[in-house]
């Protein structure tokens, strides 16, 4: 079977023979071959060569956070991104707005509607969790609209800022 | 004893104070706000009152609430952990006014301390060596630029009140310096309620090492050894130990009697902290007194054997001292890491969320003293610690391969948190050699990413789980630490913020 | 240092072991039966091989099997852990002939300690006094019946071989003792496969004391203090703590030195416990050498701040006692409770089952060494520990209250637990007060029942748990502790038993 | 509402008034009032005058094994007992058989079929988890059959062994 997977924002294509309990993963050098076992909704026993790791898993259909010997992974179908609105597509490349990145209160605008930004220039300031964080223009372009106002409570999925891009790079297609 | 406490707190401070109260017997009261309805602290305590909404100044800091919750419950005397009230002189005098037992220092010597100038001169008179910078805050930004140039840069923009690493700002050259003010001035203010702030010299190579000193009614004065906090992230500690590796003996009890010096100065009663900077030619200087019990307290109850809360409360009940300063004596190594919910791949940026899996370590020589449990909801609005976690062992290396260890069996889904980069900061050789100062991290570590060496092992987990369907419906995405737009965004310049 | 070591054990223990091994960078091989293939040092393992099926003589007790094991995984070290192959002489024989380290005394000393007649001929050679009882074993009950005569009813029918209570029955009257014989031997037979037994008087006023020894390849050997074990059921210690009431500094000191002369007579090394009876009268006799591991070494852990284990392997790897006598300088006190899958409404019969909820207490001072997690099944086929619940504290009053509030905080759903039962024997009187001899059980709590005070609030759960609905499917009532018709039937004499 | 509940083998029966989040039980001396929250599948928070109770709850439709400050409660409702078939029944009054305890082996059958026993005699010994346990008669009566020999593994819900019982008490219909 194949897997068109975004392994931590690393697109990374699996073809993998599965077997009853026993999943051969075939890598350019040699197959590599773990047998599994789950043990509970959000752990995995895996056998890799007669080594056991554990495997804790989280998240849904969209993305899986994977946690094993203490390293997480972040691992998501590539085709279920093709399919996501192009509003929130933008994961990988070609960013065109600021959201905010988690509840919190707008503490500051710093840009306007119609001026031009550098990419990395500062446009808004938030506070959440008693801290304060920045959001950068993640490119050269134009402010086109500002959604919030100081005060504002904000959540992950709002667009604070849209900016028109100053100049499109090559779209990563085929990574 | 006291019959009942309110513990003017939230999250894993206030399930450890309410520990030792229910060791002592004595019942508990939690306070909470409406995000914190079913927070673990509110389902550990006898009984709770709800404050109000989950902004701080309408909850957790706000003291009539607080008086009326003990009032109405009858407690007699109220603990406030660390942060939100604990070095509030006000509260603390509110508490004497109403005949409620403060648990803490006089609200006078909180007020005096609190001020980080007022503590200055104390300590100067108290014959304890402190910072080279301003004597008083101020505000006109002339006067600040002028006393930055007289002591040098980098200089540190630090809130008078507070503490936790909040309101305090580098400044590395004058253009920075106005910035750097208004925006401590504004988390001070939010934290602290007190928007005022001075300068100091900042040393960029020097270690944090504080002394633990503990006083009762009766003159007895002693200090419970060193703590070594130097890795710290944003001004905040993430990782402390003790003992201290620099300090020789004659060191360690030098600065443990300018520590009891520094206390009595102040007239000091009940656990405090008087923290120290220790230069690279081991010349310290004393930073400020906390006047509460430290987030880090565990290390020093692990190498003494010995419980700080308990012995606060009875301190504050009245009663003397049962140790004396001949029979302290530290034994093994014990480490604290805090796991807070924040993501250290974006400049340690907060991740609050739902806790959906929550698998904590043990074993031996291993604590976690823990605020959150399996299912709760971590909530945006309060510093975001889940827990520390603590380990002890007969050798510093053992301690910090028993910590790696416990790191890699503390498995949170949900949110956020620091485990593997804590894992990869322990096992530096820096760290292993105890080459620690306070700019640590951001010498070592300011643009790590996680080694993500084991992704064929992940991508097979990821088909296992998809073949071998869990019994349970698939979680919501959203709280799962999922990859969102804004991640290719930001740069969370955190640590030296303008 | 070994690179990899098999761990011949189950459960809690192999877990314990396997703590240390990750500390100490030592890779980890677990064994397990096929009851066992998701039990939790499976999991903890970084190899595991499947030994056969659930019968121990099949799987954990089968040598050829274990040994194959650690050759097909490159183990170089085997530790047994307590119980199963831990005392079995010529499984450190086998060991000794293959190549592979046996972390623990040699064979030989195994066989004769393991002996218990020959370990009591040594003793007297090395000037430690042991209990009246027969010099052999012996399977004619003619004999049997005129030694008892002699030394006087009751007397205790011992498996030589074995211990943690199993092969083990109290003798009142001359009627009992052949049917006690027979079922001595026969569980002596499935549990350490020697069904050989001899008799000792028994002494139904006495504490159960024993010293903790470690002895390296060099000649040092020491002890670490004194554990008293004297809270038992069926013969089986339940609660143990340290240090011992009763001991005054002499006897302490006169008993450690017994100790270790009771180790050098036997050419003792690694660890081991001295175990000792001491009467009313605080005459104290050699009863045995545990010749591994106890289950209750936390306790001595946690007040000396060290942890065994890593000195066993230390020792077995042929390095010298990092050690000495004058070091040793026990804190505070310490209490272990035995958490079983069991009922002590019901003679204490094992309750196994499936753990479908499962939340373990936490905080300063509290340890549990678990060998189960939420979702395992506790298979029949093994002894139902679950874990060992230990606490610190300065002092022994803090250290019960730390207990009780652990013990009430430990929520166990789908199998029964002694949780209630310990709370009330650590609340009453002859504990607090220290009274505690071998047996206790029988004299305070031999018809104990569950105080079922909170009626009303349990009603108003089961009406609320009706009312606000789970998300997940109900549960197998069958897992969780049903009273099913046999509970009016059995009058679970297990004590007595004849 | 009524229940009409076996607590802990005690027949009780409680009539509760239920508002929203507040169960009301009519006592006889005075009404006892509870909030309750559910805070997990296991676990509902209760508050009664003040005081705060967490109530860990396991099992089924069948029974509920309840766990309050460190003891546990078992709790079923008596109609529902009084659906189960006959053979089943003995939980408080009345049984006419001597089940396993446990999943164990049996060790030595004591007893023969016809044989006349008394209350308390034993009849069956049993090992599981590497303890001996002995199975009594639960009345005087007659052994009217034997479903197990020795070296037998058996589960609890197994019957060994059938007696009948010599004089039948009253039984218990209304406690």
């Amino acid at each position: 079977m194949e897997y068109d997977l975004i392994v931590n924002s690393e697109k990374t294509l699996v073809e993998a023979k599965i077997q009853d309990r026993e999943i051969t993963l075939q890598k350019e050098e040699k197959p590599l071959t773990a047998s599994f076992e789950r043990v509970s909704d959000h752990q995995i026993l895996l056998n890799i060569n007669g080594t056991q790791l554990n495997a804790y898993v989280g998240g849904g259909k969209d993305v899986k956070t994977i946690i094993i010997d203490g390293r997480t992974y972040y691992i998501r179908d590539a085709d279920s991104l093709a399919q996501a609105p192009a509003g929130k597509k933008g994961f990988k490349g070609g960013a065109k707005t600021v959201c905010a990145p988690m509840p919190a209160m707008v503490i500051s605008i710093l840009a306007k509607e119609g001026q031009m930004v550098e990419k990395g220039q500062k446009l808004v300031i938030v506070s959440a969790m008693k801290m304060e964080t920045s959001l950068f223009a993640p490119f050269d372009g134009k402010v086109t609209k500002i959604n919030a106002k100081e005060g504002d409570k904000v959540m992950p999925t709002d667009i604070l800022v849209d900016i028109e891009q100053k100049k499109e790079p090559a779209e990563e297609t085929n990574e | 004893m006291f019959k009942k406490i309110l513990i003017a707190n939230r999250g894993e401070i206030a399930v450890r104070v309410m520990n030792t109260c229910k060791d002592m017997g004595i019942k508990t009261v939690a306070v909470y706000s409406e995000a914190d309805s079913k927070a673990a602290h509110v389902l550990f305590a006898d009984e709770a009152v709800l404050l109000g909404p989950s902004e701080p100044a309408q909850s957790y800091l706000n003291m009539d609430k607080v008086i009326k919750a003990a009032r109405d419950t009858g407690a007699v005397a109220i603990h406030p952990g660390y942060g939100f009230l604990s070095e509030n002189h006000e509260f603390a005098k509110r508490c004497e006014q109403e005949g409620i037992v403060f648990i803490g220092p006089s609200s006078d010597v909180i007020r005096d301390l609190g001020d980080k100038i007022t503590s200055r001169k104390i300590m100067k008179k108290g014959n304890v060596p402190v910072t080279p910078g301003l004597l008083g805050s101020e505000t006109d930004i002339a006067i600040l630029y002028q006393v930055a140039d007289e002591i040098g840069y980098p200089v540190l923009v630090k809130a008078t009140a507070g503490g936790g690493g909040k309101g305090i700002r580098v400044v590395n050259a004058k253009d920075e310096l106005e910035e750097a003010v208004a925006s401590a001035s504004r988390e001070a203010q939010n934290a602290f309620g007190n928007s005022e702030v001075y300068i100091e010299k900042f040393f960029t190579r020097a270690r944090h090492v504080e002394f633990q000193v503990l006083a009762d009614d009766f003159g007895n004065t002693i200090h419970l050894y060193e703590r070594e906090c130097s890795v710290q992230r944003r001004h905040q500690k993430i990782i402390e130990e003790t003992p201290c590796l620099v300090l020789t003996d004659e060191l360690r009890k030098e600065m443990g009697q300018a520590a009891v010096r520094a206390a009595k100065a102040a007239s000091y009663k009940n656990a405090g902290t008087v923290e120290f900077l220790l230069d690279e030619n081991n010349r310290f200087y004393f930073l400020e007194i906390n006047t509460r019990l430290q987030v880090e307290h565990p290390i020093t109850e692990m190498t003494l054997g010995l419980d700080l809360v308990r012995h606060q409360i009875e301190i504050a009940a009245g009663n003397p001292l049962s140790l004396k300063q001949e029979d302290i004596h530290p034994r093994g190594h014990s480490i604290e890491c805090r796991i807070y919910a924040e993501d250290p791949e974006n400049g340690f940026m907060p991740s609050p969320g739902k806790i959906t899996f929550l698998k904590e370590p043990s074993g031996p020589g291993i604590r976690n003293d823990a605020g959150v449990y399996q299912g709760v909801e971590v909530p945006v609005d309060y510093d975001p610690i889940l827990s520390k976690l603590v380990t002890y062992a007969e050798t510093r290396d053992q301690a910090i391969a028993k910590m790696i260890k416990a790191l890699k069996d503390y498995i949170v889904l949900g949110v956020k948190t620091p485990m593997s980069f804590l894992c990869d900061v322990l096992e530096s050789k820096a760290f292993k050699e105890g080459q620690v100062f306070t700019d640590f991290i951001d010498v070592h570590f300011s643009d790590w990413k996680s080694n993500a060496e084991m992704i064929d092992a992940a991508v097979i987990a990821y088909i296992a789980d998809e073949l071998a369907g869990r019994a349970a419906p698939a979680l919501n995405a959203k709280q799962t630490g999922v990859p969102t737009p804004w991640e290719t965004l930001g740069n969370w310049k955190m640590t030296k913020v303008g």
